[in-house]
């Protein structure tokens, strides 16, 4: 394949740049939902990283754990969601993550 | 007979029959306490009777630490040194807990058993030969006396506490990475003899090593400028507290020198002692004119206590047998004399619930007793001759001298203002018509006040006249850690010590 | 099968021994058992029943693994290469198992009181906290990287729940949010970390890592230069947050002050058991060859952590963030042990930790009555009075924590500094006294309220009576603090005797993978 | 340039300029709708790496299940959104991206410095067919595989607590009883 | 023989003791006569003593008797020796305790009727037996530190009894300052004993002083200096003198033994025991008796314008001991001791007639409400009279004897070294004064109009008799007339028993000069009794044999001026003072009103020493302590301490505010630390030329 094949170098670049979104989104946003979105980024993020370095080594393996991690990813979300419904019921109904601040300092 | 573990174990035992004593009945805790007391002192007379010769005798050694990472033992012993300071500690604890009779008037159970828990800390702390032991008792007798100064104290009783404990731990945390460096190097074991011969650590580590240790002990004695908790904790401390702190847990830093400092770093000890003798001797100029100055007599006593201890601070770092046998004499003195003094503020203080000096006047002609035992301490504690406190001071600056003219003639000084200090207060207190009507109710000393300051009275007395008590068992002791503190290849100039040639029977006329 | 790269995998190559895994699928049965317990039962005490009954075979199975001999302990890795294993049932393993198991039984135990008084008496609470043992156990146990980041994502997922468990409280459900959100961000970076040295070396599996490194073939071809002390060093802020190091420690405060009392208390003892266990056996077995690379992250990571851990405590007027605050610091203090490869005193101090936070949560949970929590400082007021044998253990658990002799705490300092010192790490060693130094300073302002002030009489005093679970944690923890403080020849050589190196194929070689 | 390389270049863009949109689109039905695009482009980088089997199982798994419930939840709780703008938290915005940036930066340098001098060409083609990917999760990943049981147990348990509705006697303290006493 | 000096100190030991603890309980006369005893017993054993040391020859009056070792000694260098509790006794010391105990036992005898109202009866017999006690362990001590126990043991007595009525302020303040003015003189005695002992390794006066050659010549002045700083204090000399004329505070016994007779005294026995080290020391000589004769003159002047009656005996006393001083300075030890004998008798008789007289006034003690007392007090005037006339330097009384002897000391000295002829000048001027101020005193009690507070003392009788303080009675106004003669013989009456000890001590006054005094002037036909040779061999020779420092002594020219003229000058001297006193009588300016109104001020308040001292060390002592505490302590070094705390507290309140409570600012500071381990991991190798290469092969 030669230079036919994308270079390594490429995807871990888009990777690298996927993930960094995801960071900003998870900080810059307020909204705990678009915080979790943030995070499903990041995720995928390392996902492909994974697919490619198992491309790069001749191996499967990282794409087992890319399996592995969107069970993770899922987990997290039906939990999170979980949380943010129960709070979103007891209390002034907003999923601001910023209003929750009674503990500090 | 295990005689240490006994002193050091024997109070922790009371202590626990005081906890299952019911809450209400204080009458049998105090008597089941004092007890204790009483029988660990007399029990620890046998030390004095049992000791002879010189080293460590009454040695125990057990396993007791034995993992990978490290070994250590649980191995007590006295020498002359530790002999009378166990023996100190085990006469105040009893004097502490009658003095404290009826002016502790809450909590008295938990009281009584801090003071024991107190008195096996500091027991251990003089009587351990394991670095890991003394490390372990020296850190943990701070927990009693935090409590003591904390719950029973004056008014500003929580912050004095805390400064108390803080800057002691600080000092005391350094000392431990000197520890365990020291272990480290000197053969991976916390044996204090082997730690001792091993110890062969370049100069430079050396002087670190030293600084670590000095700064806990100098907290402790407490050296100028580090002497600030000490007022505070005196002040706010009951009277019982300020007691053992003075009479006992100060020499812990003085003895922390005498054993550890100078056996392990000869040569880092000597090349600070021009320091160390300075801040000594400012020690006892600086805490004495402070002390005139202070109108809380309590506040009075602990700045003298800066003063005291920095003549024996002095005489340690002079590096002769004289002045070491002085220093030892002072720490013993310090602790009668000064103990002494806190009883009898305390008696005052039971009365009339002040300790300013303005708020009496007149005392000596309502209790003449009382007036008699207060000068008593207060000339003891002034160093007067045919006193302890001359003795020790006495030793201290005739080695010192020797040492250190010019330093020692300035610490002479510190003479004067002992009795400017002393005498001031003794006047404005005692003298004079009585100007407050409360005084007027005053009452002398009773039989139980006596009963507890007459062991001290007489211990004033005996050992100015006759110090050789002490002297002649100390020397032992003093002459071999003059010789383990020996710098190697110097050929020190201390007077040779032939056995047969010491008489102590008094030397015939000439 | 024909596929090349699976290579050996095949399930008749794959040597699987369950019995290794007991204490790990025991839990597990246990919380089925328990849900099912919990579905059909009113009484939810039953529930706590069978997770303290789980507890006991799990820790029972530990017992009967311990001194499994190597070869034997090693499972999930292909026949005739035990160092393809992913599982093993080494001491090490096996003692961290204990130590988490100890403190979920000891949270059991006082989480009934305390839920009961809390009216928050759920199955769900104790079928969580078994699946977190469970996965914590295995965390410890795997040997593999995606595992352990399984495990993790598993424990970390019970605990974001009960973190919550009191959802209908603020500061519950803010800790519960709080922490899963942190959590799944640290985390990522963890699983970045875990794809950046799979992609570099080709493994993730720990003993061929080191296997890999030590005889320094590049597996990943020349990806390792930047590329593997990157993926170590993304590991290290999944696992630091974790164990709450700084500046990955901003969660714990909020997190430890939000959560039901006990289960504070199982978080701050057992998760830093099993997140640092892992961080030795991965710094330690898999990555020694790059210790030049992870050693200053890690230092620089010791020496803020005590310090801003330390200094803010002092400010803290509520005991639990005050200890969230001290956990931090003690976190500073585990990594001194990382940095200094030891694990004896890494396991003596999670063991000495464990007796006397546990202990002091207990009475924090002692404290809490009528559905609500009474954990500041001045709740502490006048306790000395009301209830003298709490007040005494509290003062014990203070003193221990703060490192004051004959205490467990002194002796699990003592030992870790001293091997510090003795691998010359003097100088991290005289920043953790000093740090220590002033941890006393807030360990006794509690101490101080305890003892030494007398209750305002504005808020709620507590119950004068102790309640029996919580009782009986608190003298237990008492005892324990006491008698490991004088006795700690059977502790250390625990401790000792659960050294991970005996795993076979794994040596631990000087020098350094990459750069250098 | 291979049709492989050109897809990827594509979709590589499409999953970054989606990815951009969930972080800064202000309706979160709208950053739902943009993740939608942003997994389904990651899909399609996947099958240009080799890994159909992941493609599809990113397609059920993600797009067709989590973003589902992500759009559930965000019509259920139809929030306000951020609605309180915290002016102590305004230099978090810029700081994010700054540092996101350096991070970035970080990791190109790595990537290029490390990743670029390894561009070998490979002739063994490995792909993810669901067949191997089996065999490696039966059998070499059995262990993990395992441990995602505890996991989704948890998960399972933990979700159904929380989203219950809440049983008389517990004790709520919503409504502002409880004040911030640290300080 | 080796018992006796035991016994000694032993007996006024005992009876400090047992008047201590059972005295309360035992009648006052019991206390009284048990205390005297103990004393006069004492006083026999010495006499014992003395007999036995007047049947050996001079070389074999010695006796060294150790009771028990006190402390050992670590000499550099040598074997460890001890410092024994132990007494020696020469003539020199034997002297000494005859006058002790001898002037005690009388003034203890004297006080049982003085004190004997008093409501602390058996505390000041207690005392002073103790005083007795230390003042002999003071001049028996074998040892500087044996001497430095009885040197500041006898200061506590002083202070103690000084201060015996301490219900008034200023009485007690009195004793404080005696006993701080004491120990700064102290600080000397003591730090020249450091010094001693850094050079010869004992303090055994025996050994230092036969290793008197081992010091070197600056050490010697130093440690000789530091010693005579000792007496100063002690002595009440220059500039330590301040002291004294507030000791007078105390019950005039007391004034008598310790301020007059014995205590004072201690400086001057201590510089003649130390004789081998000042003769050696050339340069302490003449600042001793610089010190000594200016002490003399300046406190003569002070006492010209006193009024308090005991105040100018204090001030005599300090004159005098100026004279002893001068002595022992110029190397005349057994002149000087031998001033300190005989005024040892004229002073306390003095005192003692002080006294008798205030006994009799109802404490009155200012001079100015006397007048014409012979008339009520007959034995007290002769005695008094007797005894003035013996300190002011009448011949043939004791005075006049030994200050002549002193000031021919230093007039022959003055043929070698010319500052000693100003001694002497200054010291015949002192005799002038002496006589005047002295004679005036007499006057103004004892003769002349009567000026006496008859209220006052009926007012006292009523009241009976108390001890109060002598201040108030300066304030009273005088009251005349209404008092019918009997009445007055009635309420000033003297006691028998003090008239006795007085007439018992005028006698000595009178006689010991010519019965001791120097054989030159005496007549052949008395027995020979010299004082001098009697001490010479403790003075002279046994201390010194073979050593450098004697022929250093023996360097000293002998006597050889005229000693008659010398002697008929003095008596001349004495005689013009006594006959300026009467004129001024007769011209009724006794009350001082003639001096010039500076002058008076300058003289009257003691040329204001006390207040030059007050402001130095009291008033800065107390600013600068008040400075060291409230600011250096307090501010600096507790500051120190607590802003280290406040430190830690501030960074802990500064870095709490990272938790800001914000998960959003959370998530950022876990990406700071990801930038930090990624910038970490690139910082320390170049980065951009090693990516400009990758980029330029391609890498992406």
């Amino acid at each position: 394949m030669g230079d036919m094949v994308v270079p390594l170098s490429r995807c871990l670049l888009v990777s690298a740049l996927l993930f960094s979104i995801g960071v900003v989104g998870v900080i810059t946003r307020r909204n705990t939902l678009v915080i979790y979105m943030s995070v499903e980024l990041m995720l995928n993020a390392v996902n492909l990283s994974l697919v490619a370095f198992s491309r790069h080594l001749h191996q499967l393996d990282g794409q087992v754990m890319a399996l592995f991690v969107m069970t993770v990813a899922a987990a997290e979300v039906s939990v999170g969601l979980g949380l943010i419904v129960a709070i979103f019921r007891n209390r002034e109904h907003t999923v601001d993550v910023d209003s929750m601040n009674v503990m500090k300092w | 007979m295990p005689l240490l573990s006994i002193l050091i174990f024997g109070p922790l035992l009371v202590a626990a029959i005081l906890a299952f004593i019911p809450r209400h009945d204080v009458g049998l805790q105090k008597a089941v306490a004092l007890g204790g007391a009483v029988a660990l002192f007399l029990i620890s007379l046998l030390l004095f009777t049992g000791y002879s010769g010189a080293g460590y005798l009454f040695t125990e050694n057990h396993a007791w630490i034995s993992t990978s990472v490290f070994t250590s033992r649980y191995k007590v012993g006295v020498d002359g040194i530790s002999l009378f300071l166990v023996i100190l500690t085990t006469l105040l604890t009893p004097i502490s807990l009658m003095a404290s009779w009826s002016s502790i008037k809450t909590r008295v159970r938990e009281y009584l058993i801090f003071m024991l828990v107190l008195e096996t800390g500091v027991i251990g702390v003089f009587a351990a030969r394991d670095m890991f032991l003394f490390y372990a008792f020296w850190e943990f007798q701070l927990i009693p006396m935090y409590f003591l100064i904390g719950i029973w104290g004056g008014a500003n009783r929580i912050y004095a506490t805390l400064k108390f404990f803080l800057y002691t731990l600080v000092g005391s945390l350094l000392m431990l990475v000197a520890i365990l460096w020291l272990w480290n190097t000197a053969g991976r074991t916390f044996d204090i003899d082997t730690l001792i011969k091993n110890a062969g650590t370049p100069i430079q580590v050396q002087t670190w090593l030293f600084l670590a240790f000095a700064l806990a002990f100098a907290i402790k004695v407490p050296l100028f400028p580090l002497h600030t908790w000490l007022p505070d904790a005196h002040t706010e401390a009951p009277t019982a507290g300020s007691v053992m702190l003075a009479g006992v847990l100060l020499k812990m830093g003085t003895y922390g020198f005498l054993r550890f400092c100078f056996p392990l770093f000869p040569e880092a000890s000597r090349a600070f002692a021009p320091l160390f003798m300075t801040l000594a001797v400012i020690g006892i100029i600086y805490g004495a004119i402070v002390a005139a100055v202070q109108p809380d007599m309590k506040k009075l006593v602990a700045y003298s206590s800066v003063s005291h201890l920095g003549f024996v601070m002095l005489g340690l770092f002079a590096f002769n047998a004289q002045a070491w046998q002085g220093a030892v004499m002072q720490m013993v003195n310090h602790g009668i004399s000064t103990g002494a003094l806190f009883l009898l503020v305390g008696v005052l203080y039971d009365q009339r619930h002040t300790r300013l000096i303005r708020e009496y006047g007149g005392v000596a002609s309502i209790t003449p007793l009382f007036n008699v035992v207060f000068l008593t301490a207060v000339l003891s504690s002034a160093g007067l001759p045919a006193l302890n406190g001359f003795v020790g001071e006495f030793n201290i600056l005739l080695g010192a001298f020797q040492a250190s003219p010019g330093l020692t003639i300035a610490a002479t000084t510190g003479v004067i203002l002992a009795a400017v200090y002393l005498l001031w207060m003794f006047q404005r207190v005692m003298h004079g018509n009585v100007t407050h009507e409360e005084n007027r109710k005053l009452k002398d000393l009773t039989h139980w006040q006596m009963a507890y300051l007459a062991p001290l009275l007489f211990l004033m007395v005996w050992l100015g006249v006759h110090p050789n008590t002490i002297l002649s068992r100390t020397q032992g002791a003093v002459m071999a850690t003059l010789e383990s503190s020996r710098v190697p290849g110097s050929t020190g100039s201390q007077p040779a010590l032939q056995p047969q040639a010491v008489s102590f029977e008094g030397g015939p006329a000439r | 099968m024909s596929n090349p790269v699976v290579s050996g995998w095949t399930p008749a190559n794959i040597d699987v021994n369950w019995l290794l895994a007991t204490p790990i699928t025991i839990l597990v049965l246990a919380g089925l058992v328990a849900m099912m317990v919990d579905a059909f039962s009113k009484k939810k005490a039953y529930v706590a029943g069978v997770a303290l009954a789980g507890i006991a075979a799990s820790m029972f199975a530990c017992f009967r693994l311990w001194d499994t001999p190597a070869a034997l302990a090693m499972s999930f890795g292909l026949k005739g290469d035990a160092a393809t294993s992913q599982l093993t049932a080494d001491n090490y393993a096996l003692l961290l198992s204990l130590i988490i198991l100890a403190a979920g039984a000891l949270t059991v135990i006082m989480s009934l009181d305390y839920l009961k008084g809390q009216r928050l008496m759920r199955g769900e609470y104790f079928i969580l906290l078994l699946f977190a043992m469970s996965a914590m156990i295995l965390m410890v146990q795997a040997t593999e990287l995606i595992t352990i980041f399984l495990a993790l994502e598993a424990f970390s997922v019970s605990l974001y729940v009960l973190s919550a468990f009191a959802r209908k409280r603020k500061r519950s459900a803010e800790a519960g949010l709080k922490y899963l959100l942190l959590g799944a961000f640290s985390s990522a970076f963890l699983l970045y970390g875990i794809a950046l040295i799979y992609g570099t070396l080709g493994t993730t599996n720990l003993l061929e890592i080191n296997r890999a490194l030590a005889s320094a073939s590049t597996v990943g071809g020349d990806l390792s230069r930047y590329l593997l002390p990157a993926g170590i060093g993304m590991l290290l802020v999944g696992l630091g947050f974790k164990v709450a190091a700084v500046p990955f420690h901003l969660w714990t405060p909020d997190v430890y002050e939000g959560a039901p009392t006990p289960i504070t208390a199982f978080m701050s003892v057992a998760t830093k058991a099993a997140a640092f266990g892992v961080m030795g056996r991965v710094l330690l077995f898999a990555f020694p060859s790059a210790r030049p690379e992870w050693e200053p992250i890690v230092v620089a990571m010791a020496i803020a952590t005590m310090v801003v851990g330390n200094v803010v405590a002092i400010t803290q007027n509520n005991v639990k963030r005050l200890l969230a605050y001290s956990s931090i610091a003690h976190a500073g203090y585990l990594l001194i042990a990382i940095v200094a490869n030891d694990s004896v005193s890494l396991l003596y101090y999670l063991m000495g930790y464990a007796v006397m936070n546990i202990g002091a949560f207990a009475v924090v949970a002692h404290l809490a009555h009528d559905g609500r929590e009474f954990s500041d400082i001045s709740d502490f007021r006048g306790l000395a009075h009301r209830n003298p044998l709490v007040a005494v253990a509290m003062t014990i658990f203070m003193f221990s924590l703060a490192g004051i002799p004959f205490s467990i705490g002194f002796n699990a300092k003592f030992v870790l500094f001293l091997n510090a010192v003795g691998r010359e790490y003097t100088g991290l060693v005289i920043l953790a006294v000093l740090a220590s130094a002033v941890s006393a300073f807030y360990y006794l302002r509690v101490v101080v309220a305890m003892w030494m002030r007398e209750h305002d009489g504005q808020t709620a005093q507590a119950p004068a009576r102790m309640a029996p679970g919580i009782g009986a944690v608190v003298t237990l923890c008492a005892i324990l603090a006491l008698l490991g403080g004088v006795v700690m020849n059977p502790l250390v050589g625990l401790a000792s005797h659960a050294n991970p190196s005996q795993a076979p194929g794994v040596a631990e070689l000087p020098g350094s993978v990459a750069r250098r | 340039m291979s049709a492989q390389a050109v897809l990827f270049t594509i979709f590589a863009a499409l999953a970054v300029v989606s990815g951009v949109l969930v972080i800064r689109l202000p309706n979160p039905i709208h950053s739902a709708l943009a993740l939608i695009g942003n997994l389904v482009s990651i899909a399609v980088l996947y099958y240009t790496l080799n890994a159909p089997f992941l493609m599809a199982v990113q397609l059920i798994v993600y797009a067709g299940a989590i973003v589902v419930l992500f759009l559930f939840v965000v019509m259920l709780l139809s929030s306000r959104g951020e609605v309180h703008a915290r002016k102590h938290l305004m230099w978090l915005a810029p700081a994010a991206w700054i540092g996101a940036l350096l991070t970035f930066l970080g990791a190109f340098a790595m990537i290029a410095m490390d990743g670029g001098r390894v561009a070998r060409p490979s002739d063994a083609v490995v792909v993810g067919d669901p067949a191997s990917i089996g065999v490696l999760l039966f059998g070499k990943y059995l262990l993990p595989f395992e441990a995602t049981s505890i996991l989704l147990l948890a998960a399972l348990v933990g979700a159904m607590y929380l989203g219950r509705r809440g049983e008389s006697g517990e004790v709520e303290d919503y409504g502002g009883a409880e004040e911030a006493n640290d300080g | 023989m080796s018992l006796l000096p035991k016994l000694i100190p032993l007996f006024p030991l005992l009876g400090f003791i047992l008047c201590g603890t059972v005295g309360k309980r035992l009648s006052r006369a019991a206390v009284g006569a048990l205390a005297t005893l103990s004393v006069a017993i004492s006083f026999v054993c010495a006499l014992l003593l003395l007999r036995g040391f007047l049947m050996v020859p001079g070389e074999g009056r010695i006796i060294e008797t150790t009771l028990w070792q006190w402390m050992p000694l670590y000499a550099p260098g040598q074997a460890v020796k001890g410092l024994d509790v132990a007494l020696l006794v020469d003539p020199l010391s034997l002297t000494l305790t005859l006058i002790i105990t001898g002037v005690g036992a009388l003034i203890h005898f004297y006080a049982m009727g003085y004190m004997a109202h008093d409501a602390r009866y058996s505390r000041f017999f207690s005392l002073l037996n103790l005083f007795v006690f230390f003042m002999l362990l003071l001049v028996l001590g074998n040892s500087f530190p044996m001497m430095f126990v009885g040197w500041e043991g006898v200061g506590l007595c002083s202070y103690m009894l000084i201060g015996f009525w301490f219900e008034d302020m200023a009485n007690a303040a009195a004793g404080t300052k005696a006993f701080i003015v004491n120990r700064v003189g102290d600080f000397g005695f003591l730090a020249a004993m450091l010094w001693m002992f850094s050079i010869t390794g004992s303090l055994r006066f025996a050994d230092v002083f036969a290793n008197a050659s081992m010091f070197t010549a600056s050490a010697l002045v130093g440690v000789t200096l530091l010693l005579f700083l000792g007496a100063t204090g002690k002595s009440a000399q220059i500039p330590l003198y301040v002291w004294l004329p507030d000791a007078m505070a105390g019950p005039t016994p007391v004034s008598a033994l310790i301020h007059a007779a014995t205590m004072v005294t201690a400086g001057v026995y201590m510089v003649a025991r130390c004789h081998v080290l000042f003769s050696a020391a050339p340069t302490t000589q003449a600042v001793v008796s610089v010190i000594g004769v200016l002490t003399a003159f300046f406190a003569a002047t002070i006492a010209m314008v006193q009024f308090d009656m005991k105040k100018v005996l204090a001030y005599s006393t300090v004159s005098q001991l100026g004279y002893m001083f001068v002595g022992v300075g110029t190397g005349a030890y057994a002149a000087g001791v031998f001033h300190l004998f005989t005024h040892a008798f004229f002073k306390a008789c003095l005192f003692l007639g002080a006294g008798a007289v205030m006994h009799g006034l109802a404490n009155n003690i200012d001079l100015r409400y006397m007048g014409n007392l012979k008339k009520y007090m007959p034995a007290t005037r002769w005695t008094y009279l007797a005894a003035v006339l013996a300190i002011a330097g009448i011949p043939p009384l004791a005075g006049f004897f030994s200050k002549d002897d002193i000031l021919a000391a230093a007039f022959d000295r003055g043929h070698a070294q010319p500052l000693w002829l100003f001694v002497y000048a200054l010291g015949l001027a002192t005799a002038f004064l002496t006589a005047l101020y002295m004679t005036r005193s007499y006057l103004m009690a004892f003769e002349g109009e009567e000026r006496i507070d008859w209220a006052a003392l009926k007012a006292a009788a009523a009241h009976g008799h108390g001890h109060g303080s002598d201040g108030d009675a300066a304030s009273r106004e005088p009251v005349r007339g209404e008092v019918s003669a009997d009445d007055k013989a009635h309420l000033i009456h003297e006691l028998p028993g003090m008239s006795a000890v007085l007439v018992i001590l005028a006698f000595f006054s009178a006689t010991a000069g010519f019965v001791f005094g120097i054989s030159a002037l005496k007549p052949e036909w008395l027995p020979n009794l010299s004082f001098e040779k009697w001490l010479e061999p403790a003075l002279a020779s046994w201390w010194t044999h073979g050593s450098a420092v004697a022929a250093a002594t023996e360097a000293i020219p002998a006597h050889a001026s005229n000693h008659v003229a010398l002697a008929a000058i003095s008596a001349v001297v004495a005689l013009l003072g006594i006959a300026s006193a009467v004129a001024l009588e007769k011209a009724r300016k006794l009350d001082t009103s003639g001096v010039p109104q500076p002058l008076y001020n300058a003289l009257f308040n003691k040329y204001r020493v006390d207040e030059l001292y007050g402001a130095i060390f009291q008033t800065g002592g107390k600013a600068l302590g008040a400075w060291l505490w409230q600011v250096f302590d307090a501010r600096v070094v507790d500051g120190f301490v607590n802003g280290v705390g406040a430190a830690a507290k501030a960074s802990g309140s500064a870095l709490r505010r990272w938790s800001t409570g914000y998960v959003r600012s959370y998530a950022f500071s876990i990406l700071a630390g990801v930038i930090i381990i990624i910038g970490y991991l690139l910082f320390y190798h170049p980065v951009i030329p090693p990516v400009a290469a990758a980029l330029g092969r391609g890498a992406f």
